[in-house]
This record gives structure tokens, C-alpha cells and sequence, in this order.
């Protein structure tokens, strides 16, 4: 395990890896050039779904590639597991924060 | 699974994928109804009505397979669907109706 | 409204209960039920608060239905399939309106959930008044859909007794 | 083959979705397209054997998540659409990312394809660990660190919204939707009990019971039933700190139960009480999640609040 070469990865967890990237990519895109806030928001939760892909795919490396007796990285699956309910925590926040915000942003226009 | 499988009779085998493939047609055909059908009202009915007999049918097909449990778990999660799909759908017209009077 | 007695209650909580166990036994394959038993004493006590029981059927009435609703759905599927491949327009979408006899709100919720999965007609809304008015979009105005409205809306009236009484939670 | 035909047609179903969803102009269009991109991505990981993962997200990603952006639409204007945006807008940006990807996706494919050498411990340490189910084992007994302090950041979440919450719009609910929560409800908790049980040796666990049943308590709420849970409820605010109490109690107590030969460690079970240890923390932890993530999500009416600020 100490040599760190080009290794063979399978066809399917190069997919998955290329489709991680990608979707880190969008995310980031998004994050950039999404005008609205809540947009920008959205575009977190894309960028955190394509780590939590690649991490999924790590976890998943020993099976693919057919070792006996292999099962995925439990340790992995609990952080993603503990990163998702952070998540949509953290989303629940920001989106509060902006629902204030639009609200002060409404308020002065409406009072005399 | 593997070895129920091997001990299913050719009928069996038959007459599941037949289910399997008339569930295949109905979603098939639910699917080219909700890209045919001029307003969101009768895109509902292809939906609702194909989806869930082609659901039925895919389970159907599939308890050839399964132990009782698992079985009555599969009509469960038909049951499920098919209510929880007929009742969203008259919310969906529901909805889409109070926003044409609306507009 | 006549308070149900002491047996009825207890033979609807005992039929919730078998319910709830034949689903867990679905879920687990038979296991667990030492969890199952806390569990299932929360679910009885959570229908007891928020009043949900199983609708009082007639059980003669049952084995018609499920013949009625399935024949109903299958041809419900056929249609809209055969509607969706045809070649050319099939359709004639229109607005209907259909007259419920059923009084109780909830077997009315019921008549109109059953009716999006009937041939041609899909339930939009329960307009109260004299008589109730189920608002109908109908795929096909020229098909005949107000038998078979009229035809679940019988079957429905035999399978359920409390069409005339109360109390009834679905 | 046809696995790989499957998963070429997923990912490109799934990066379809997210490039839609950032592109589209009207925000409606790009919060449903989220929401479906959500269902894929749980489909992905029942895929990429992490059907645990994939729970999660199916509650998350079809119930929170849908429930928190319609509800974060409807206080704002609907009918917001982004002014188009101007070439060098997009194009400056794009060959941003483009760059980045290639250095990314060069980074990536020096990963070794060999499985990491935890995989191993995890599975030999799993006899001591109370239950069979290697990822609750790592939850809830060899890194219950992380747990405990993901409640931790859970709780700060909610202290955080609550004071900002706006106040809700006035929804109406309809009888036929009012009825069908009603009816879904005690499914929904004989689910999440099912999935809380079928923790110990199966895929499920704390984290997708509380979800699941965050998500049936928010559907319940928006039909304006289970007024009580709020954080003006005593016993509510009792609820969410329960699963922190529970967990540090129980650790105190796991210390104290210790013999005197062995080095006390913080957070680790006695091999012989972790079962029931296990189970006791994760009845709890479902709980407070559920309760947390459904006054996160709803928020909170605040009316008096309300009041002195319109004045």
C-alpha cells in the first residue's frame, strides 16, 4: 500500500470519480454565477453531493474491484452519513438567514 | 434468491417476466401519454392511471421470486403508491386548477 | 351519535394492531418483535390521541370491491395507454361536474382519491353545497365516465357502514 | 455490461439534473430539478453499495430538502428571474472551472485502487462493537466522537435559525392533504421504529429513523397539525437536548462502570453492555434529530416578535 503509481481503476469507478468531479465543477459554476442567493445555496449542496460521491466511491473501491470478502469502508459511510445531516442543517440555516434577510430588505419600502 | 430461482418451473419463469413486460408497457405508455396530452390535467390521468397498474404488474411479476414476507411487503409498497399516487394527483389538479383561475 | 361500546373499541384497536404487526412482520420477516411490542403500544397510543381508526367496512362487501376496483383499474390503464399510442388525438379533455349522494366528508375524500384511478376521470376538487359537487376533469367528454363514477360511488356506499352515522377518521 | 450501460445513463442523468438546475433561469424551475436531482443521487448510492447513505438521502433529498426551498420560496417573490447574463459572464467563469476540473480529475486518477487498510480493523473489531452492522459500529461505538458532536452541531444549527426565523406565511391546508398526513403518520413511525431496529445488523440506524420521521413531522406541521412541537414547548426544548443528555450520561456512566484493570477511555462501551448502550443512545439521538430538523425546517411563528416589529 505504499507505493502511490497509476493504479488500474475499473471503468465503473472512473465513471463515478469523473461524474464526482463534474458534479464539484457544476457546483462551483453555479456558486459563481448564480445571481440569486438561494441559487447559491443550491449550488453548496451540489458542491457537497460531489464530495460526498467521491467519498462513496473510495469507500466502494475494494469491492469493485472484486477482492474476496470485500465490503465498502464503513468508517467513510459514517462521516457521509454525519455530513449529510450537517448538511441539511446547515442548509436550514442559511436558508433562515435569507428569509430574515429578505424581509429587512422588504420591510423599509413598505414603512412610511 | 439464487435458489428459489433455480427451482421456479419454466411456467413460472414465463408467465413473471409476461407480468414484468405488460408492467414495462404500461410505464412505457404512462410515460409517451404525459409527453402527448395537450394540458397538465390529462397528464395527470396517464401518470396515475398507468403508473400504478404498471407498478401492480411489476410487483406481481416480482412475488414469483420473493418468500411470503417479502412478498407482502412488495403489495404493501404497491398499496402505498397507488393511494399515495391518486391522492398527489388530485392535489397536483388541485392546485393547477386554482392557478388557471387565477391567471 | 351513538358512542360505540366498550368491545367495539377494543376489537378496532385489537384489528389497528394486527395491522401495524402484519406490517412490521412484511418490514422484518418475522423478527424483532421485543422491539416491536413498545413500539406498537406508541402506535395504538398515538391513534387513540389523534383519533384514527380503520373505517368500519361490511366484510360481505369486501371480496366485490377488490374485484370492482381492480377491473376498474385495469381498464383505467388500458384506456390511458391506448389514448397515449394511438396514433392521432384521442382526447377531449372537459370539465365536469358529478353530484355525490355519500355524505360523510371522509368516504367523499375516498370517492374522489378512487375516482383519479377509474377510466377517463380524475377528481379535482369536493365543492360543498347541496348536494356536494365532485368537480371531475374528464380525458374523454364523449366516453361514458358517469356510470362508472356512480358505479364506485355504489360499491363504496355497501362496503362502508357508516355512510349514515359518524365517527368515522380516514 | 449492461451494469455499466445503467451507469453511464445514471451519471449523465445526474449531471444533466445539476447542470439544469444551476442553469435554469426561473428559481421554482431550479429547486424542483434539485429536488430530483436528490432522488438520483440516492438511487447512486444504493448503487455504489452504501444503502445506507441512500435512505438518508431518499428522506432527505424527497422530504427536507423540498419542504425547506418551497418554504424558502414562498417567503420571497416567486416571480424573480435572473436577467441573462452576458458572455464574458459565463465565459470567464467556465474556463475557471473547466481548469479546475482538469486539475481535479488529474489528482484523482493517482488514487490508488486498493481499499483503505480501515476496512480491515472495522470488520475485526466488530465482534466488541454490540451490533453487526459495521457502519452503526463506527457511529455509534468506535467513532462516537463524531456523533456526539454532530448533535452538538445540529443543536447550534437550531440556536442559530431560531432567532432569525421569519415569520411564517399563513398556508392553507387542504382537508383531502390534512387527512392523507393524518393517515401516513403511524406508517411513518412504525417505519422509522423498523429502521431504528434494523440499525444493529442492517442497513438504518439513528440518523435515517430521525430523518424519516423529521420529514412526516414537517408534512404534518405545514397541514397545521402537531401545533404543539415548537420551541415554546418545554418538553419539546427537553426532546432536543435529550440526545446530548442521553449520550453524555451514558458515557459518564460507561466510565464509572469500568473495572479498575482496564484504562478507562472516554466514549467506549464495555464490550458485554454495547447493545443495549447502543440502542438506548440511538432511541434518544433519533428523537432530538427529529425534533431539531423539524423546528429547523418549519421555523418558528415567533408572533409577538412579529408584532413589536410591524409597529
Amino acid at each position: 500500500m505504499t507505493e502511490l503509481s497509476m493504479t488500474e481503476l475499473s471503468p465503473q469507478l472512473l465513471l463515478y470519480i469523473a461524474t464526482a468531479a463534474c458534479l464539484f465543477a457544476i457546483g462551483v459554476y453555479g456558486f459563481i454565477v448564480g445571481p440569486q442567493t438561494l441559487r447559491r445555496i443550491l449550488a453548496l449542496n451540489i458542491i457537497s453531493a460531489g464530495i460526498f460521491m467521491l467519498m462513496v466511491v473510495l469507500a466502494y473501491r475494494g469491492l469493485a474491484n472484486g477482492q474476496a470478502r470485500a465490503s465498502p469502508d464503513p468508517v467513510l459511510h459514517a462521516l457521509i452519513l454525519t455530513g449529510l445531516v450537517v448538511a441539511v442543517s446547515a442548509t436550514a440555516f442559511a436558508l433562515a438567514l435569507l428569509g430574515r434577510l429578505k424581509q429587512t430588505q422588504a420591510s423599509p419600502e413598505h414603512q412610511p | 434468491m439464487t435458489n428459489s430461482a433455480e427451482q421456479l418451473s419454466a411456467l413460472s419463469i414465463l408467465l413473471s417476466s409476461l407480468l414484468l413486460l405488460v408492467g414495462l408497457f404500461f410505464f412505457i405508455a404512462g410515460s409517451i401519454g404525459m409527453l402527448r396530452f395537450p394540458d397538465s390535467f390529462s397528464r395527470l390521468h396517464a401518470v396515475t392511471k398507468a403508473d400504478s397498474l404498471g407498478l401492480g404488474s411489476i410487483v406481481a411479476g416480482l412475488m414469483f421470486y420473493g418468500d411470503l414476507w417479502q412478498n407482502l411487503l412488495l403489495l404493501l409498497i404497491w398499496l402505498l403508491v397507488m393511494a399515495s399516487g391518486s391522492v398527489s394527483c388530485q392535489l397536483l389538479a388541485r392546485f393547477a386548477k386554482t392557478q388557471q383561475d387565477k391567471a | 351519535m351513538a358512542m360505540p361500546t366498550q368491545g367495539a373499541v377494543f376489537i378496532r384497536y385489537a384489528a389497528l394492531g394486527a395491522a401495524f404487526s402484519l406490517c412490521w412482520a412484511a418490514l422484518t420477516g418475522g423478527r424483532g418483535w421485543w422491539f416491536f411490542l413498545p413500539l406498537c403500544l406508541l402506535l395504538l397510543l398515538w391513534c387513540y390521541w389523534d383519533k384514527l381508526s380503520l373505517p368500519p367496512v361490511r366484510f360481505k362487501a369486501v371480496p366485490g370491491f377488490l374485484l370492482f376496483f381492480c377491473r376498474q383499474l385495469v381498464l383505467g390503464a388500458w384506456d390511458v395507454a391506448w389514448r397515449a399510442l394511438a396514433p392521432g388525438k384521442k382526447w377531449a379533455p372537459q370539465w365536469q361536474r358529478y353530484d355525490v349522494s355519500m355524505t360523510q366528508p371522509a368516504s367523499q375524500r375516498l370517492l374522489a382519491s378512487m375516482v383519479s384511478l377509474l377510466p377517463g376521470t380524475c377528481a379535482v376538487n369536493i365543492e360543498t353545497g347541496q348536494p356536494d359537487v365532485l368537480l371531475l376533469h374528464v380525458l374523454d367528454g364523449d366516453a361514458d365516465w358517469r356510470s362508472g363514477v356512480a358505479a364506485l360511488e355504489q360499491q363504496l356506499v355497501k362496503l362502508l357502514c357508516n355512510e349514515q352515522r359518524q365517527g368515522s377518521t380516514l | 455490461m449492461s451494469l455499466l450501460l445503467f451507469d453511464t445513463a445514471l451519471c449523465l442523468l445526474l449531471l444533466a439534473l445539476a447542470l439544469a438546475s444551476m442553469l435554469s433561469r426561473q428559481l421554482v424551475n431550479a429547486v424542483m430539478l434539485y429536488i430530483a436531482f436528490g432522488l438520483m443521487m440516492a438511487l447512486a448510492w444504493a448503487r455504489l453499495a452504501a444503502p445506507d447513505l441512500a435512505l438518508a438521502e431518499a428522506a432527505i433529498g424527497a422530504g427536507l430538502t423540498g419542504a425547506l426551498c418551497f418554504s424558502a420560496l414562498a417567503r420571497q417573490q416567486l416571480d424573480i428571474t435572473a436577467a441573462a447574463l452576458s458572455w464574458p459572464q459565463r465565459l470567464w467563469p467556465a474556463t475557471f472551472v473547466v481548469l479546475m476540473l482538469g486539475g481535479i480529475l488529474a489528482a484523482l486518477l493517482q488514487l490508488p485502487s486498493v481499499a483503505s487498510p480501515l476496512v480491515a480493523v472495522a470488520q475485526a473489531e466488530l465482534i466488541n462493537s454490540g451490533v453487526s452492522h459495521p457502519v452503526t459500529a463506527v457511529l455509534l461505538n468506535f467513532r462516537s466522537w463524531d456523533t456526539l458532536l454532530e448533535l452538538v452541531v445540529l443543536l447550534l444549527a437550531l440556536l442559530g435559525a431560531l432567532p432569525v426565523a421569519p415569520a411564517e406565511k399563513s398556508a392553507t391546508s387542504w382537508s383531502l392533504g390534512l387527512s392523507w398526513s393524518r393517515l401516513l403518520a403511524p406508517m411513518v413511525i412504525l417505519l422509522a421504529g423498523y429502521l431504528l431496529w434494523a440499525g444493529a445488523s442492517q442497513p438504518g440506524g439513528a440518523f435515517q429513523a430521525g430523518v424519516l420521521l423529521a420529514a412526516g413531522a414537517v408534512v404534518l406541521r405545514l397541514n397545521q397539525q402537531l401545533n404543539w412541537l415548537s420551541w415554546c414547548n418545554f418538553w419539546v426544548r427537553l426532546l432536543v437536548v435529550a440526545g446530548i443528555a442521553v449520550f453524555v450520561l451514558v458515557a459518564l456512566l460507561a466510565l464509572w462502570l469500568t473495572p479498575a484493570n482496564v484504562d478507562a477511555v472516554w466514549l467506549s462501551w464495555p464490550p458485554l453492555l454495547a447493545g443495549g448502550i447502543i440502542l438506548l443512545i440511538e432511541v434518544f439521538a433519533t428523537l432530538a434529530i427529529a425534533s431539531t430538523l423539524t423546528l429547523l425546517v418549519v421555523g418558528e411563528p415567533a408572533p409577538q416578535h412579529n408584532r413589536t416589529e410591524s409597529v
